[in-house]
């Protein structure tokens, strides 16, 4: 339970396990939602599951918390990723602090995972410049609001890791809705063309907003697209953690050997409505989300843990309390931010200011002085 | 403004925009609505609800999400001669599909002679001043003003929303048609009930006034507003013009009331450099120039990105403030 | 012989062979090189194969009086499709007048098989306006000059035909290169997601301009990418035009039963530079291009006909001698269009101009005058 | 310009374009050169020429043809430190990536308070007069001073052309770089060998003169010469200014100008309602109203796509009678 994201920077990470990969139709799951191991051999270490279930813990703890703050007006508009955690969390925590990471408004969890602070991510989501001041220390962009844009973007980093010689990789995160446009074809098609180490993760939570996926797309099996590629394609159960991990260390190996991209479909599903402002009675009813509940990915793992004697209830509690410390710290400092000015509109636009920025910064200081 | 029916209701922007869709649907089996989320879910400003409801879901339609092929696809209806209205959720998600305005919707009756046209709307909501998140607030309407070939549309009251959206709907060809969220439902007024269309191409006449002229559209329109009654209380004669269509630009209503004012003020809330104000200034400039008593000053954003951060960006937006210090300014000058 | 182009528009479509859609990695090919049948029961009539003979030899004509009439000046810049005919013809032939064409400026010889008139097809390789004013009884559009924005325009038409309740399709043409943007993805997708009576024609090549399709994308077979958006895929030898013909029929027949869209990936090959402008010498060898003679689609289904005895040498000069007859006169016809008024360029922008521009012929004709 | 050698060598725009990439490439190793056709090919203006052959496979390189690919993974080498010079093959072709532009590349710096920011160049050949097929002649620059964030540069001859793109490529920030396809092999000009840059946002008087300004940049510049040299013969003094860069843009020079003269023109070939033209006209009727003795006219393209018929295209962009007629209109005013 000692395993955090900084340790594990510096520790070499743990050998991936050998995966042949599946067949396109065939959906990776090692932990079924009844608590069975399908294939023992390829179940991560049980440090590792605890680590794992500690993160998704951590996730889901933020993810609460931010609803009540919204609701009290402390934290604005929040794309929930709750029942998500495995997608989010088995993937991203896959990476060391030297790959990228590109989140879209929906992977507050992988961002978490990765090693986003807390009180940064807390501002972001409080709309405040603190929160898109991204550290230097960490390759992680400010979550994507446009659609899709990160997937090139996503090539292109890696492709700058592989000319400089590194082992880095790049992971970008994309929605069943955004693997509609454009953008997600041409990325995986230039990183297959021009072999960049990146993974690309595409969480299928069955909604694009209203849009269920079968409206999105003729095709049940997103993971295939891979093929068009000529590049592999993996579908996981996007609730078993442990299968998300395995089956994404061993596409960032791949990547980190040469041997190029790899796209991953987590089958997962959006419980929660689009944002917290979202009323999905509008276009969704109780049948619809039938049977989510059941395959919650952190009951799921908690159950098993608990089962085989890897977690006992008291370091379950004590799990809750690190959590739930770790976040009131990160909030207070969140609070403690000083507020943005102004100028800060302004600013940030060119590394030297046009003549024109100039000038209208002195037109924007004069009036807020007026 | 030629209607049919003159009983009146009172109700929001986005109420009249709804009444607008509904009656165009209603009146031609052409028009069709289609876009991300306006089918069940009505739009997420619900300027589409109810509509699916009662036209049915081959009148209007989810599309998977991607812009480019919305007005790919709507290009393609239109080729067929269809009406297609088609609904871009923010305007700053236009952009996947510039591609799609600047090399075809604008260009397919000049590449065929006329033999085909493009009866196709492109609805988008713009502008900021609600808090909405990166590039939701964006205003982008000089690029589609400076693409030949398409008309460009923004109304700033319930009731031109409707009678220009009709306009739009049943006009041979393209037209943006942008909607200041900050006026969905911010605004009511009485609007006609029935069908009614109001001329693209003709400005309306906010305020009168003798001393200055301030030209603004959409959104902008009630910020000037407000710095014309401040003004008049200090005895200034502010002429607002709302210009209401940017293509075609009603150049005869602008440069008549600059000719009696000799000042102008251009207001939107683009970023400065390359916006349509600066259109608007050039015009005159070239047009008017002899009647000018004053530098043409361009209150606008600023040449940044709409910030995301909402405890700032209330600075980023004109406002009746900064319309006044200039009003000032050319009077003062 | 007799069966002309404008003759099919009235009669009934010849009923298309009942074909299985072949899985992805098998290339459909009836005819081979060597003159062998493969499959002698999806064979077409000798009827129709002496038809698309005489579309092949038709537009081949066309393309080599290209070239004669560039070098002398008589014509622009011209892309040829010399060597591609089996993949223009086949497919092209599969349509009537009631539905729709989309082709690129290299599909030339598919325009002209589904019916664009020769003298205004040399006008608008003259880059004169009335090579743009289309007929009004075609429902055929200007060659598309930017790459794959033609994909979604089909779709959308091809959808009106559906809401409007004909039995009508829309095909357009891409290129492999083409198949790279994004634009691509997004109309297979929204083809079959919205069950658009389409047909999808890419050209494979082997070249956009001088990169080779091995550089433009890791996958070996283009037309699995319709698997990514569960619509069939079926490639085909693009070379032999029973196969194109049979295939294009079945996918044709499939979308008008409203059973929704097809990729067809024609395997062929740009033997001739990129544009008569171009010189290839500058990025391919040789090598490069060998074997590609001897699967010539003119002279494999020529040959294939006379040994069958289903045509003469005497049959074939006549056709050879109908269609210089026809392009000749076609060639006087185009001579004689009356050469464009400045006044066009700021025509046709709106049904009526708006003032600015109304304003701007005026001064256009004042400077044309002075 | 500051300058480390100054040995002369005769060359063509492309030519001295093909020079400041070499010498880019040679100088700094996070240099790559990527597009469409841009390796062994060598480019369709031949601008890479040989570069691939010289660097190797993995600092330029083609890339699958895709725009928003290749601005998109610009933007993310340029996010891993690397400084991405794209070629987009033809200025009209930047349509589909120009979500990627707007969407990203202008807002990278802003969006994370200077943690990031895109040192990248994208290079496009622009603009008509040679016959190049449809959407092969369009002018977009205006859309991309509109956009915050980003630079734009068009240079009007072989020795700015070299200068301006290897001050480009060291910006921090993205630029625009539109190569006039007119000039490319139509003017030779002494070039100095190796390196040396032209500051972004220095306008260059191409001809000094007391009764007309003429503001142009890239292919209009030639053109206004012409002009000028025919005003000078009948005894008008027209300075003509090369912009060089629109963003940022020279003012100084502009109003200084202004000043002196009184008369503006405004030359682009763009569309005319919108054009970057409308932005100078803006500038100079904010800041030098007083000095104005006559209008700001506008020579520009029409509001109508670029003709893609060869015969008549020459009437739509500007000429030097058109120029001439402008500045005898000023001068009668
Ligand atoms: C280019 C673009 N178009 C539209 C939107 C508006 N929008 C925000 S989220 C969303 C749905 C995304 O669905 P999906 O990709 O499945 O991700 P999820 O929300 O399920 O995580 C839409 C349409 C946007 N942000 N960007
Ligand atoms: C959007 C766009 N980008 C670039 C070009 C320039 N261009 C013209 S043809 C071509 C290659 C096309 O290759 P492919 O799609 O394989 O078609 P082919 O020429 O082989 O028929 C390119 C890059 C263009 N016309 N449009
Ligand atoms: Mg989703
Ligand atoms: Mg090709």
């Amino acid at each position: 339970m000692t395993r955090t994201r900084s340790s594990r920077k510096t520790a070499a990470p743990p050998a991936a396990d050998p995966m042949p990969t599946p067949s396109p139709d065939e959906m990776v799951q090692l932990l079924t939602p009844g608590g069975e191991v399908t294939d023992p051999a390829r179940l991560p270490d049980p440090e590792t599951q605890r680590w794992l279930y500690r993160l998704m813990r951590r996730a889901r703890h933020f993810d609460e918390r931010a609803w009540v703050l919204y609701r009290t007006g402390r934290m604005g508009v929040f794309p929930p990723y709750g029942g998500m955690e495995a997608s989010q969390v088995g993937t991203a925590a896959a990476l060391t602090h030297q790959d990228w990471l590109f989140p879209t408004y929906r992977d507050t969890g992988a961002a978490l995972t990765y090693g986003l602070p807390i009180p940064q991510t807390i501002a972001y989501w409080r709309t405040s410049p603190h929160g898109w001041a991204m550290p230097q220390n960490l390759k992680v962009l400010p979550f994507y609001i446009p659609i899709a844009t990160q997937y090139p973007h996503a090539v292109g980093a890696a492709l700058a890791e592989a000319r400089r010689g590194t082992r880095n990789v790049a992971m970008a995160y994309i929605g069943d809705g955004g693997s509609s446009e454009g953008d997600f074809h041409e990325a995986l098609n230039f990183a297959g063309a021009l072999n960049a180490p990146c993974v690309f993760i595409l969480q299928n939570n069955g909604w694009a907003i209203s849009v269920p996926t079968r409206a999105q797309t003729k095709a049940t099996n997103l993971s295939r697209r891979a093929e068009g590629y000529g590049i592999p394609g993996v579908r996981v159960d996007g609730n078993d953690v442990l299968a998300t991990y395995v089956v994404t260390r061993e596409a960032v190996e791949r990547a980190r050997r040469g041997e190029g991209p790899t796209l991953i479909e987590t089958v997962t599903y959006r419980i929660k409505p689009h944002t917290v402002a979202d009323d999905p009675s509008r276009y969704r009813t109780a049948e619809d989300t039938a049977g989510w509940d059941e395959k919650d990915p952190v009951v799921r793992l908690q159950a098993f843990l608990l089962a085989q004697g890897h977690l006992t209830e008291a370091e379950d509690a004590e799990i809750t309390r690190e959590i739930e410390a770790e976040f009131e710290a990160a909030l207070a400092e969140a609070d403690a931010y000083p507020e943005p000015t102004p100028a800060e509109i302004v600013d940030h636009v060119f590394a030297e200011p046009t003549p024109a920025l100039r000038r209208q910064r002195a037109e924007l200081m004069a009036e807020e002085a007026s | 403004m030629t209607a049919t029916v003159t009983a009146l209701r009172t109700m929001t922007m986005v109420a009249a925009i709804n009444d607008a869709l509904a009656l165009a649907l209603e009146r031609d089996p052409d028009v069709h609505i289609f876009g991300e989320d306006v089918g069940i879910m009505g739009g997420v400003f619900r300027a589409t609800d109810g509509l699916q409801a009662r036209f049915g879901t081959e009148r209007v339609f989810d599309t998977p999400l991607a812009e480019a092929g919305i007005v790919g696809m709507g290009i393609g209806m239109g080729l067929a001669g269809l009406k297609p209205v088609a609904e871009i959720q923010f305007a700053g998600f236009l952009y996947p599909a510039l591609d799609q305005v600047l090399s075809h919707l604008g260009r397919y009756r000049h590449r065929t002679r006329s033999r085909y046209h493009l009866p196709m709307v492109v609805r988008a909501p713009y502008g900021g001043g609600v808090h909405t998140p990166e590039q939701h607030a964006d205003s982008p309407e000089a690029i589609l003003a400076h693409t030949p070939g398409v008309k460009v549309v923004i109304p700033s009251t319930p009731r031109d929303a409707k009678g220009l959206l009709l306009a739009a709907i049943e006009d041979p060809d393209p037209v943006f048609f942008f909607e200041a969220i900050k006026l969905y439902r911010s605004v009511k007024e009485e609007v006609p009930e029935g069908h009614y269309t109001i001329p693209l191409g003709q400005a309306r006449l906010v305020t009168e006034g003798d001393d200055v002229t301030v030209i603004c559209y959409g959104g902008m329109v009630e910020v000037a507003q407000k710095a014309a009654d401040a003004a008049r209380a200090h005895g200034i004669g502010v002429e607002v013009i709302d210009l209401r269509t940017l293509v075609p630009l009603d150049t005869g209503t602008i440069l008549a009331s600059v000719q009696k004012t000799g000042r102008v003020i251009v207001v939107t809330e683009a970023p400065r450099t390359g916006g349509f104000h600066s259109e608007i200034s050039a015009t005159v400039a070239e047009e008017a120039i002899d009647f000018l008593r004053a530098p043409i000053v361009r209150v606008t954003g600023f040449d940044a990105p709409y910030p995301p951060f909402t405890s700032i960006e209330d600075s980023y937006r004109p406002n009746p403030v900064r319309v006044a210090k200039a009003i000032r300014k050319v009077m003062a000058y």
